[in-house]
């Protein structure tokens, strides 16, 4: 629908801070329509709270975020995700006590926006839709268990498919593979590459492990105490001295 | 308003206040680190009016005593009701332990009625505390006035155990992480029950204080319990300043509201909860629980 | 399909309801009228606590609000009870509309307290307003259409009207808003990155509780032939909302169960003993302590809770 | 036809003897749990009291009596549905009791719905027995007018001038509101209400009117303030000297036993009330007899005035039957309308249009007395309603 070389997401000198302590410190960046753009920093480095800015889940103290144009700070989230923006979470969220099925079912139907009707019976909608993202994300076997009693590894699959429930355009995924094993974040990566390219969609995601990171990011930006300190193709980034500094120079030897 | 009105009703307000405070602050420390809504908060402080009166007025105690004997009664109760009943309930639905708290309020109601019949009682003023003090253009009672002194001491006394003790410390990390408590060594168990039983204690204390004022009737525990959840409600929950200024706001709109808007003194309390609820969702001095 | 069993049952239960004056005790026809409009009550209650977790303290002002509606519609300006009825509900929506509009910016214990705020308003006025209200006096004497005044057909009129209304929360609670009203319940941030917006879902379910909150008050009002202040007050919610812990939450059937069995308990205990109090408190510590899902946790422990069918 | 007659005599012979078996069946509704019971408990005693010594002489129509007791919860719905039960399963002859002016409202509409008779031993609103008067409902209890009659005669009898009106804000509070208002000009010519305070219902806190009173100027106080209302306005007013200046005249039984026994020495001087009964006040023969009665099964000789209320709806109900030999409420209706009973306080008479007993009540100023903890009233007057 747009075209590759166009700006999809342009944020421009963003400022958040709480109680004093600056999570963000003037942020600018740009995405491309396409990409799969990672973003990278220590811990505490403020990639959460960037998410959080750009999906409405925090207000900006300052600065501006737009979306294919449009300005959508002090929105809510629901009025994102309609504009196509989905997220995942670092930490584990989706309905513990529904089950899988149940928990991609009310995706579907919160992007159809069916959520007003009061007539059709929930569990008979969008059975097929479920169940072809269910099998996208390789847990269509698990479909009637209790989502809160899944591994660990297949509850971020399970976030994974709530999120492209919603149809987005732009996916922020936030650390998609944090705490699985080589194995399950080799699989999972490949299969977000998959899903990403087959349906065209742009992918910002923060990751921690740098072979990660290093395998399937086009882009790649650092943040640092809040502040962007580089952001460029992977090689470019791998040699800034600056990054080296900061973050590679710590974390590639600790 | 006349000059002396004023100053009466500011200071009838002010001891309103205290008294409602001394209550509410029990109920906001177990709100605070236990979360559990304690619907049986004002049955024990009825208990605590009950025990005063047996104690002084039956057995001829003086009025100090009755006081200790109306926390020290309260404290028993609740530490049997955490130990057998209540600790096995803090993992469950935080409803279930509504449920469970209007339980106790059925069956101490019941028991009340065994023990002290359906009577009315009244207990006297301690010695001394009985009269007014002329100030000239006005006269002071002094129970009234000694409210106005127990209150704060009770505040600083609780400020001081939570923000300066070890053990304030750690009630207070329990209103935070429990998990992470009991990660670190910290019996949190016992934690709970001590709060539990300290902030019962507290409505004993409130009760055996009110009991000179009022009369003893069944059903004396009826309002008090919604009174003292507006206050700690509106102060922000878990905050024991945030009580008192809510027991302040609730004192002083009680009594000059019903000075001067007598038709609506049946829903004052809760106009005022609804205002500052509506102004401030917290709570005056409470702060937006994070996320969920 | 245990969805077409449970028709079944239903269908059923309502059968042998219908059959009940057959057996001529004119008290367990009334009897069974008062549970219906409690299980009604407690239900639309439900809708509230159960399926969007916000516990509302404060639904006896509905209730009152549908009862008075219908009673002075009937009463003072002789209305026929075909527009009577409807418009104690809708007014009773409306209601519900504008305090849930305040009330869903809160949430857990705040949201609670400010229904409660509003509902003692409620309060408050029905006995300030006496003129209208009849005050503390209460307003006696609802003057129902003759068909209705025999105790039998003000059964089956209760029966039909409740049935209806059990079926539209049924469709309602299952339909997708409330699979959707469950998501927030179950997680509302995530509901809110889904695309709803979980406050207005809130607020339209506070609409939905309010209004069938209402439409219970008015069958109450008709059957006592008299509305009273503390149809209003703070102790007939907390009455509601245990019925509704007492039967289970998340379960459709579960308040009606509740309705059903503290009605009963508090009606055969005050046959037996004036210490009622303590056997209800036994009764309410055994459940809490050994059933933590409700009544309807002993009924189908097997069962998975919402979410499986 | 004189055949069919016999037949016809035959028959209610036949349904007569085969009846005299069954008990008489009277309910009893009085709130015996939460804030109403301090009342309704003695009250159910005296209602228990009175089914024992009819039941010891035989019974009504010579059938024993089943008395079936139910605490009304103080809850108007509550009781309505608990009346229902006694009438549809118990199958009760008559329904006695209630206390709150709501709950005898909404039991007065059940008596007219099922058609079953209903006295009023408590509730004193004027509503009962004029606006909402039916065939079924009888009141043995005082009223809010003759109440607020008596209170603006006693008013004018003791050249008071400049009067604050204190009403709870509720039925009883607004009726007896009513009642002194109607009388005032009549019995108090020289009285002016110079103040109209009207503190809720259940109030514990008095703050807010205490000092209002005081800055008036008052020289006498009429109150409706009962029970638990009173015991706390004293507690907060004494320190103030309230009393020293303040002629108290109040309705809704303070001067009861219950309230002087438990202040004691706080029960403040000035102080002119009323109470249904009085233990210590040796009247006639019957009252002693009654007063020794109720003393051994409560187990006290200082018994509240309450059981009185109890009692005699008890008696008014046996009287009627045995008038109307019969326990159908059409002709118990008929029975109480005019009805005269002797009752431990003298006779009493229900008027056939109000269905209103001319129940009096003691009147008097509480003292002190030298051999005494607490005070009593002397001297005592009953009066009665004319």
């Amino acid at each position: 629908m747009s075209d590759v070389l166009q700006t999809m997401l342009k944020i421009g000198g963003l400022w958040k801070s709480f109680a004093g302590f600056v999570a963000t410190r003037d942020v600018s960046f740009e995405l491309k329509a396409g990409e799969i753009h990672a973003v990278i920093g220590p811990n505490g480095a403020g990639k959460t709270t960037f998410f959080n800015l750009i999906t409405g889940h925090l207000r900006p103290d300052k600065g501006s975020v737009a979306f294919e144009g449009r300005d959508l700070v002090g929105l809510p989230p629901q009025r994102i995700v309609r504009l196509g923006i989905a997220r995942s979470f670092q930490r584990i969220n989706i309905y513990p006590r529904l089950s899988v099925f149940e928990n991609v079912q009310v995706a579907l139907i919160a992007h159809e926006g069916q959520q007003w009707n009061l007539f059709r019976p929930g569990r008979s909608l969008h059975r097929e839709g479920t169940r072809e993202l269910l099998e996208l994300v390789g847990l269509a076997a698990e479909a009637t268990e209790t989502a809160g009693e899944l591994s660990y590894g297949k509850q971020k699959q399970l976030e994974l498919a709530i999120a492209l429930a919603s149809q987005p355009r732009l996916l922020l995924l936030d650390e998609p593979t944090a705490g699985m094993s080589p194995q399950e974040t080799s699989e999972t990566i490949a299969s977000v590459r998959d899903i990403v390219k087959a349906r065209g969609l742009t992918l910002l995601f923060t990751e921690h492990d740098m072979s990660v990171v290093f395998g399937i990011a086009e882009r790649i930006s650092v943040l640092h105490h809040g502040e962007m300190i580089a952001s460029g193709a992977p090689d470019a980034v791998r040699n800034d001295p600056e990054v080296k500094r900061v973050y590679l120079g710590n974390n590639a030897h600790g | 308003m006349t000059l002396t009105m004023f100053t009466l009703n500011a200071f009838y307000g002010l001891a309103l206040a205290m008294n409602m405070f001394i209550i509410a602050s029990g109920l906001n420390l177990i709100f605070g680190v236990l979360r559990v809504i304690n619907f049986a908060h004002g049955m024990f402080y009825m208990f605590g009016a009950y025990i005063i009166f047996t104690v002084t007025k039956t057995w001829g105690a003086p009025f100090l005593v009755g006081v200790l004997a109306s926390a020290a009664g309260l404290a028993v109760i609740a530490l049997a009701i955490e130990r057998l009943l209540l600790k096995n309930l803090y993992d469950k639905e935080h409803l279930m332990q509504l449920l469970f708290t209007f339980a106790i309020v059925l069956l101490m109601s019941d028991a009340a009625k065994m023990i002290w019949g359906t009577d009315q009682y009244s207990v006297g003023y301690p010695p001394g505390l009985g009269g007014a003090i002329n100030l000239g253009f006005v006269l002071l009672p002094q129970y009234q006035l000694f409210l106005c002194v127990v209150g704060p001491l009770i505040a600083i006394a609780m400020w001081l155990l939570v923000d300066r003790t070890r053990w304030g410390r750690i009630v207070r990390a329990a209103t935070q992480d429990r998990e992470m408590l009991s990660a670190l060594g910290v019996n949190v168990p016992m934690v709970y029950a001590a709060v539990f039983t300290m902030g019962s204690a507290l409505a004993g204390i409130g009760g055996a204080l009110a009991a000179p004022r009022v009369a003893l009737v069944p059903g004396m525990d009826a309002t008090i319990i919604n009174e003292c959840f507006i206050i700690v409600i509106i102060g922000g929950l878990g905050n024991l300043w945030g009580s008192f200024l809510g027991a302040l706001a609730f004192g002083f709109v009680v009594q000059f509201g019903t000075v001067l808007a007598p038709n609506w003194q049946d829903v004052l309390p809760y106009l005022l909860m609804l205002a500052v609820l509506i102004v401030r969702p917290w709570g005056l001095l409470g702060r937006p629980e994070a996320g969920r | 399909m245990p969805q077409r069993n449970q028709l079944i049952a239903s269908a059923a239960l309502v059968v042998l309801l219908a059959l009940l004056p057959l057996a001529g005790s004119r008290y367990a026809v009334d009897l069974t009228t008062e549970v219906l409009i409690y299980a009604l009550f407690a239900l639309s209650l439900n809708v509230l606590i159960g399926f969007t977790g916000n516990v509302s303290f404060g639904h006896a002002a509905y209730f009152a609000i549908g009862g008075y509606t219908c009673a002075i519609l009937l009463t003072t300006y002789r209305w026929p009870l075909a527009i009577s009825l409807p418009a104690a509900v809708v007014l009773a929506g409306l209601v519900a509309a504008v305090v849930g509009y305040f009330c869903v910016r809160l949430t857990q214990i705040y949201f609670a307290m400010l229904t409660l705020a509003f509902a003692m308003l409620v309060w408050g006025v029905a006995f300030k307003w006496k003129e209208v209200t009849g005050g503390d006096d209460g307003f006696t004497g609802i003057n129902l259409p003759a068909m209705l005044t025999n105790h039998v057909s003000y059964f089956y009129f209760t029966l039909a009207v409740v049935t209806v209304a059990i079926a539209a929360l049924w469709v309602i609670c299952h339909s997708a808003f409330g699979l959707t009203l469950v998501a927030v319940r179950e997680n509302n941030v995530r509901t809110g990155f889904i695309g709803v917006d979980t406050r207005r879902m809130r607020w339209a379910a506070f609409t939905v509780a309010g209004s069938f909150g209402g439409l219970a008050g008015a069958l109450f009002g008709m059957y006592h032939r008299g509305m009273y202040i503390e149809n209003a007050f703070w102790t007939e919610s907390a009455q509601v909302l245990i019925m509704v812990l007492l039967g289970g939450m998340y379960s459709f059937v579960g308040p009606i169960l509740g309705a059903a069995t503290l009605h009963l308990l508090q009606v055969f205990t005050n046959q037996y003993t004036t210490y009622w109090p303590t056997v209800l408190g036994l009764i309410l510590l055994v459940i809490v302590m050994v059933l933590p899902d409700g009544l309807i946790g002993l009924v189908s422990r097997v069962k998975a809770r919402w979410g499986k069918t | 036809m004189k055949i069919s007659a016999i037949i016809v005599a035959a028959g209610a012979l036949g349904a007569g003897t085969a009846f005299a078996q069954q008990p008489v069946k009277i309910g009893g509704m009085y709130p015996l749990t939460g804030g109403g019971a301090v009342y309704g408990v003695p009250a159910m005693a005296g209602h228990q009291l009175a089914i024992e010594e009819l039941n010891a002489k035989g019974g009504i129509l010579g059938r024993k009596i089943e008395s079936i007791e139910r605490d009304d919860k103080l809850n108007p719905s509550a009781a309505s549905s608990t009346m229902k039960e006694l009438i549809t399963k118990d199958k009760v002859d008559i329904v006695l009791g209630g206390l709150s002016s709501a709950v005898g409202l909404a039991m007065s509409e059940v008596s007219k719905q099922e058609k079953v008779v209903y006295i009023a031993t408590i509730p004193k609103t004027i509503q009962m027995t004029t606006d909402k008067l039916h065939k079924y409902v009888f009141r043995t209890a005082s009223n809010t007018d003759f109440e607020g009659d008596t209170m603006s005669l006693l008013a004018g009898r003791y050249k008071l001038s400049k009067l604050c009106n204190l009403q709870l804000d509720y039925a009883y509070g607004n009726d007896l509101e009513a009642g002194i208002v109607k009388t005032l000009g009549k019995n108090a010519p020289n009285a002016k209400i110079v103040l109209t305070l009207k503190p809720k219902l259940g109030a514990t806190d008095f703050n807010p009117f205490i000092p209002q009173v005081m800055a008036a100027g008052c020289d006498g106080v009429l109150s409706g303030l009962w029970g638990p209302h009173f015991v706390s306005w004293v507690k907060q007013a004494k320190p103030l000297g309230f009393f020293d200046k303040i002629k108290w005249i109040s309705g809704g039984e303070i001067a009861s036993h219950e309230i002087a026994g438990e202040l004691k020495g706080d029960f403040p001087d000035n102080v002119i009330s009323n109470t249904y009964e009085l233990w210590y006040h040796a009247q006639d023969p019957s009252h002693k007899e009654f007063q020794a009665r109720l003393a051994k099964k409560l187990n006290t000789q200082e018994t509240p005035q309450w059981a009185l209320l109890g009692y005699v709806g008890v008696m008014y109900a046996a009287a009627a039957m045995e008038k109307a030999k019969s326990t159908e409420a059409d002709k118990v209706s008929a029975a109480l309308e005019g009805l005269t009973i002797k009752t431990p306080v003298g006779p009493l008479t229900i008027d056939p249009k109000s269905h209103q007993a001319n129940m009096g009540q003691f009147w008097g100023p509480m003292v002190k007395k030298p051999d005494r903890a607490y005070r009593m009233m002397d001297p005592v007057e009953y009066i009665q309603p004319k």
